[in-house]
């Protein structure tokens, strides 16, 4: 994840307004919709009904709508153009380095968008009868077995949307258990660096969370959480690598801590993708674990999504975990899906139908790509390339825990900043300007002004020179107190930088026939 | 290694700089009981044709929709999605870019999500809706716990026409936090029955429209009752393109409307990935889930997009969040804000007469059949019938003949006592001659 | 077509270089593949080779290469981003209107690229059996039934790969009609205003070129044409609606003289997006006209090409059509390969195979969508939004030919800009700078710095306004002496203006390892 | 109609600027006789769905290469095209730009058509190469053109190994300008014999490398004698992917070198479109055909790409320019470039040397079958064999079976006498299984 600021929207100082032009070389200015003067257009040519039919809604008496929504339609040239003007607006992994920390920003095979377009999987019904729908729920459990392998778990719950929902999926499986032997619990233990979703994720599932404190290297404090278990805690959540970028060096006596007070370990598993096919989870005691497919696995982000957070679970937790179920029948696979038989202790359903089988065949398709081979060495290059960014930039940026190599993401503070009226925010701004999209900032909340950089094993070496060599630029023009360069920035971004505080204040989040187009 | 750019001379030169002899020192933390030796016991890399070959032939075990006649609906629906939108969402600067966090360069993902949003609201007849949920079902689970914490009440009443798995996925993160979900007997049309449950205990109800057997209904009878009692009406849609034809939740009283978007812009995929559609009223706004985008300026006072409100959110309020939501589903919104844009509002109502039209035309072909009977008493593009035995049978049966009848109630919900309950849905999809070859079929395993 | 300039190559006086930054907000600097470091990389994951088969050459020996070609190979995400990033240094009809005149560059809908692609099209031998390609043959007879029914002509022959090859194609069948009668001949025929394609063709075929006169109304002087017709000519070759975007009056009277004089009716049919579905050629006594598909038709130009020139012919020039035809024989259809049978006169082979399959399905599709409503449509709107940027610019730019109607595309001479210090050419860059493409320069070249506006059917009222307002203002601009704005153009292009002299004095036309990267 | 944006409103509206009160006003100048005074008898505008459905259909009734076993090459050839390089062609700045007349706005286009240049420079060894032509046989026509233009010569010989659609379209362009074409007879290992019909009157040879028959080569000592009596060396290649392992054109001592590009980036698609290589000595550069890419300068003294030598071409010389090419094959040059960027040097010769092996199984399993005998004496990645009977008849006999076996030579040329022999291909798409089932039905088919 990433911030632009907490409680620190950005609020730029007013700018005389430069003579508009319809577009500048090859960026092209573009309105809303609502500005396309579509209002009694379609872009789509639908067979003419029957008359009889057109008439005739002897079902729908009294139940029609008012008047038609109204929403402006375009013709196929104008949609097209619309949305391919808005694109050239955005960054992209496919432009150069998305260094957002935690957020594991990797290339996106095209094989697997490809496959994911398959008939086969694309366009199959999740209620279709199960004889005609055997070949998806193969490569479900071929996932399955792959996450379970790659995990060193039992069991995985498949359905879950993204990585916030299999961490509901994973506290509920743990609720279950306790309820099933009827232990009731009401808290929840993780760290002040933990991911905003774990304290959110806890509540939601009816936990009071309580924070533990992180010792002077940025990791759990073994002897506060010590401390804090007792008989009321339901789960410890952890999440390993931690959102330091630092692996939790004491993990597994955090696990048997957690189950001496009869408490489960959840690891959040976001930053899976530094360990992979070097240490299983389950050799350290996880009970549970969501994987954030698009992030390890490749899925893309799509701009905010979809994603999926399959959870793997240990013995304890597997007859809890969710339905469906995939299980073999002698003829070959079926579904449970409902809580009887094998599924008789499941914790309930997540959502409607099967999961994220679009994901599912995308994730599959890059493990299969990678190999247990190939998937050992991501691991290994997405740490490399970050203790690599450590290194270089090192010298001049304050490392909160500059000791001992860092995981997949290399994690600065703003001490190097103090007194030079630049802040974080100003010069993750600058960086737009010369060509780089901001790390991820002001996260983890432990350390002041943080800058969380995370290249991934996707990125070449050269570009991560690129992106050294630009940010040492930067550091040097900070130190040279060329400040407006900072506090000004973005200047070469499609807009400059955008008041934040004015769109909380007023909110306007449609378009109304009052507004201009 | 196709996708890994390091070579062995990259990771020579770079271990040196950090000072590292070998990659394992990176990973001196680990325990060393933790340590994997080496790769784990899985098929190492393959090249693309290998791979695509596999799973190929997966795909070729499945039989798509599309070969031949199909009638399944029941919370997934399948429509024909224009060629442009597949394309646009495919575009690297859409695919592949993050949650827009650095608004300045990612203006082209919150434009497209402020429409988006405006759509939905327009739709719904809702002035807040938020940039995409999950799906249908995690929205209607979330609006019931938005209910509760505006009412400060602790039950939702759930309609016997609610998709049982909306029901069920709603039970399940209630429960948790003590909400409790009453939810009434499975009815084909039951909407109404609500109200006779309501007390000042209720934080809301839950109805849908169309509801799981294709019923469509009038809901502000049930708004009144509702709001006479302090609780909140949450209203639940499956099929999308009903938007285009029936009245808007809002016109019926609704305070919150939930939708799967799945039917605009999107394909079954099997379940997922879909796309949740969540509006509320203005004065709910800040009790919303999720994310939205606000129009602001940028310090030249131009129009620009934002990201707002996230103090409801998990990264900033963390224990005290509206929901715990993070990644959502903005492609699939994006292919939903697409479409839309192609349909526009005479597109979508057309799209809406010509599935109704589809709907009727089944209808009128099943109704002849001996043994049959329609159930479902007004419909939009989906109905129910009862089948003289199980329709799980007579399904697995015409799946043998490669006609996918549609849904038996049962695979919903087994415990309804509705085993011989056929959910079956048309739209612009179905031809003439796939309804001719149902209708013989069924005649056939009907009369067998 | 469209010529940055004939002639006139631009030579930009130097400017001081800028500090060059990796990226500017969102555009990449990018180098050349070369400049990668590739060179023992692949991108491309193979099977091992069995080790005998990597080692036995004995079919080799002597016969392999002393060194593997010498070139980079990149990963994936690394290829990607390089073409991602160059991609968006191009302007593209999915941007912006793409004015260039004779060019044809109308909306290319996404449905058509889709169908090309299904394996049914996109995986098909063209040698194989012909039972297994009755659908590929049963898509050729059903675009030629359009093409004949649109043109209502008697033949068309598909396998020209472009305009320039169907030209090609109609004067070798004009050739073979004569050279079948022993009436050899020497001549063709064609205005001053003619494609370079034209007389490029009729020198290639055989033939020496005779240029005919221009009325001042712009189009074919009659007299001169009847003057210069005798027994030497084989061919008169017109473009109609002609390259002034002015409809043949004449046209009928023209056909008569040329037949008249035993020649054949060439007419160049790349502008027959103006009349198709209104008027057909066959009517005004053609005997050969191709048809670029790219443009009419809309397959996309992709940069330069592919496209197609299906060429129909008359009942005299159908016998002598090239190979292959497609004919019917009772279990279907079938190819008639060689100059035997049916196709026995036939004047021999365009090609390999059978021509732009790919472009074939894309067209056919693109009529089907219109119809032959949508079609004449299409016609009508492409005139109607040319006459409309003529009306809305005349005013201000001077046009050769201003009374009465233009059909596709409007022309304006530089006669207004004369004594302004600015040219054609500088005032076609300063229109990238406020976000337009060009329209045609300096052609056709009996207009004196000409430029030629061709909208096509495909651009909303909306983006026409904005283009007319960007010129109008840009004129004020040169009226009101700011010249520098115009000269110096572009200053926004991801380039600034480029030496074209340089590059023709000193070719350098690959990449060496003495360059820079 | 769904691609057309113009409202009726705005119709009116502008007709009223122009001053027209109707569009007929505006086709005042097409003669009345010539008026069509409606649509023409063709069907009406159809929706997405309609069209889908029937070219789908049309699609259905042929057999996809890769629905079985497949054995056809003889100048178009399968291979595994990565899915990036189809991803990155259908970028809409690539797919929907023009020739890039304005280079500052089209260095995308212009930067990959120079390292498209540079590539095929590197394969073929020549240093000037083009931005491409239309597809390997015209490479071919026009290359003899060139040549008879550069040495002032009438006579171009052509090698028995010469793909006979080459030797055909190179007549049919030959013939009308009065250059001969002499095309020895039909010969599976026949590329020396042109050395004996050279003199003082021919312009060029046109060999083939791996000819017609698969049969590979050497000709340096055809170099050695065409040089001698002042012809040039024009070597054909329609298998580009044999530039990995054999011996460049240059190695050879061509002067000019002509190839099909299919194999690199590019589908089968029956035939078209394709992507024609064309690379020769500097000296030769003004005399080539086609657009060249050159690297230059901007104002800015920045590196930058432009459309150069152009007096060679028709737009500027008209009826002298070096040939009639305008709209090339830019896009399947960019799918070339793009897949050739993926492979690099050492994915090419991997993948040479794949197809060798995979052919080499092949020729093992077939050579088993009684009555067949192979008669290519050196092969890259297809060869010949003679059947006890017709071949034609036989590949008609296995494609009823489902198996695709490859090119019956009298398909290319019925009247060379070669009834009986077959062209047969693999490539890293041939499974072992297909060479299995291949050589199962063969020899039951000659058997029979
Ligand atoms: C450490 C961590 N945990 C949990 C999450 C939530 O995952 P998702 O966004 O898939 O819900 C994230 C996502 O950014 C994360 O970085
Ligand atoms: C009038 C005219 N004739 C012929 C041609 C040549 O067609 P092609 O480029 O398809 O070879 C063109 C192309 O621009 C043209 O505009």
């Amino acid at each position: 994840m990433s911030l632009s600021s907490v409680g620190r929207e950005t609020r730029p100082m007013p700018i005389a307004k430069p003579a508009s032009h319809p577009g500048r070389g090859l960026l092209q200015e573009e309105p809303l919709i609502f500005g396309l003067g579509g209002w009694r257009k379609t872009g789509v040519d639908l067979p003419q009904l029957p008359p009889d039919a057109a008439s005739d809604a002897s079902d729908l008496a009294g139940l029609t709508r008012a008047e038609r929504p109204s929403l402006p339609g375009l013709s196929e040239p104008e949609a097209l153009r619309h949305y391919v003007r808005l694109s050239q607006k955005n960054h992209a992994i496919d432009l150069a380095i998305y260094p957002l920390g935690s957020c594991t920003m990797k290339h996106n095979p095209r094989l697997c968008e490809k496959l994911a377009r398959l008939p086969g999987f694309s366009d199959i019904h999740p209620l279709q009868p199960i004889a005609t729908v055997q070949g998806a729920l193969a490569l479900m459990s071929e996932l399955a077995h792959w996450l379970k392998t790659l995990t060193g778990m039992p069991a995985v719950a498949l359905s879950p949307k993204a990585g916030a929902h299999g961490e509901l999926c994973g506290l509920l499986a743990m609720r279950a258990a306790h309820e099933a032997r009827g232990d009731a619990r009401k808290t929840v233990l993780a760290p002040t660096s933990a991911h905003g979703t774990n304290p959110a994720t806890a509540a939601l599932a009816g936990y009071q969370v309580v924070e533990i404190a992180q010792t002077i290297d940025g990791r759990v404090d073994l002897a506060d959480l010590a401390a804090k278990l007792n008989r009321d805690v339901a789960a410890v959540m952890v999440t390993n690598p931690n959102t330091c970028g630092l692996f939790e060096r004491d993990v597994i006596e955090i696990a048997r801590l957690t189950h001496a007070a009869g408490a489960y370990f959840y690891c959040d598993g976001a930053n899976f993708n530094a360990i992979v096919g070097r240490v299983r989870p389950g050799d350290l005691g996880v009970d549970a674990m969501h994987i954030n497919l698009h992030k390890t696995f490749s899925t893309p982000h799509g701009g905010g999504g979809p994603g999926a957070g399959p959870v793997v679970l240990s013995e304890a937790l597997a007859p809890f975990a969710p339905t469906p179920w995939i299980v073999q029948d002698g003829s070959g696979w079926a579904l449970a899906e409902h809580a009887e038989g094998p599924a008789q202790a499941a914790l309930g359903r997540m959502c409607a139908f099967h999961g994220q089988m679009g994901m599912y065949v995308r994730a599959l398709a890059y493990m299969m790509s990678h190999g247990s081979d190939g998937l050992r060495q991501v691991a290994e290059d997405a740490v490399l390339n970050a203790n690599y960014v450590k290194a270089r930039l090192q010298a001049v940026m304050s490392a909160p825990f500059p000791r001992g190599p860092c995981m997949h993401e290399a994690l600065f503070d703003d001490e190097w900043l103090a007194g030079t009226g630049v802040t974080t925010l100003d010069f993750a701004k600058a960086m737009i300007d010369v060509g780089f999209h901001p790390m991820t900032m002001y996260f983890p909340l432990v350390v002041h002004g943080a800058m969380l950089i995370e290249p991934t094993e996707t990125e070449p070496k050269r570009e991560l020179d690129r992106f050294c060599d630009a940010l040492l630029e930067l550091a040097a023009a900070v130190r040279d107190g060329d400040t407006e360069r900072f506090t000004g920035a973005p200047f070469h971004a499609p807009v400059r930088r955008l008041d934040e505080t004015m769109a909380a204040r007023r909110p306007h989040l449609r378009w109304t026939p009052e507004d201009r187009l | 290694m196709r996708y890994l750019p390091l070579t062995h001379d990259d990771r020579r030169q770079m271990l040196g700089l950090i000072g590292a002899d070998s990659i394992d020192d990176l990973f001196v933390d680990v325990p060393v009981s933790a340590r994997l030796p080496g790769p784990l016991d899985l098929p190492s890399h393959e090249g693309e044709l290998a791979v695509e070959r596999a799973l190929s032939a997966m795909a070729a075990r499945n039989r798509p929709a599309g070969a031949g006649p199909f009638f399944c609906g029941a919370g997934a629906y399948r429509h024909h999605v224009p060629a442009s939108v597949d394309h646009l969402i495919q575009r690297s600067e859409f695919l592949t870019s993050y949650t827009p966090y650095q608004p300045e360069i990612a203006q082209g993902t919150l434009q497209v999500l402020f429409e988006f949003q405006s759509q939905v609201a327009a739709l719904t007849g809702l002035p807040a809706a938020n940039a995409s949920m999950y799906d249908g079902s995690t929205s209607c689970a979330e609006a019931v716990m938005m209910a509760a914490r505006v009412t400060q009440r602790r039950k939702a009443i759930l309609s016997g026409g609610l998709h049982p798995h909306y029901a069920q996925a709603t039970h399940t993160l209630a429960h948790s936090s003590g909400v409790a979900t009453e939810r009434l007997l499975a009815e084909v049309d039951g909407e109404s029955a609500v109200i006779s449950v309501l007390d000042s205990e209720t934080a809301c109800v839950v109805v849908q429209n169309p509801n799981v057997f294709g019923t469509v209904s009038e809901f502000t009878a049930i708004a009144q009752a509702a709001h006479a009692v302090g609780a909140l009406l949450i209203v639940v849609t499956t099929e999308a393109v009903s938007f285009g034809l029936m009245k808007s939740p809002a016109e019926m009283g609704a305070d919150i409307a939930v939708a799967e978007g799945q039917s605009i812009g999107n394909g079954l995929n099997f379940g997922g990935p879909y796309v949740g559609l969540f509006a509320c009223r203005e004065s709910l706004m800040r009790q919303m889930p999720g994310r939205l985008c606000g129009q602001t300026v940028d310090a030249e006072g131009r129009r620009g997009f934002v990201l707002t409100l996230s103090t409801r959110e998990q990264h900033i309020r963390r224990d005290k969040a509206t929901s715990n939501i993070c990644t959502n589903s903005g492609l699939c919104a994006l292919a939903f804000s697409a479409h839309m844009t192609l349909l526009g509002g005479t597109g979508l109502e057309a799209l809406a007469r010509l599935n109704h039209a589809r709907a009727r035309a089944l209808r009128a072909a099943l109704v002849e059949i001996p043994g049959l009977e329609v159930v479902t008493p007004r419909m939009f593009n989906e109905f129910a019938v009862r089948l003289p035995r199980a329709a799980a049978s007579v399904v697995d049966a015409l799946a043998a003949k490669d006609v996918l009848a549609g849904v038996p109630f049962s695979r919903l919900d087994p415990s309804a006592g509705m085993d011989r309950v056929l959910l079956v849905c048309a739209t612009e999809m179905t031809t003439e001659a796939d309804i001719a070859d149902f209708a013989r079929a069924l005649r056939a395993e009907i009369a067998a």
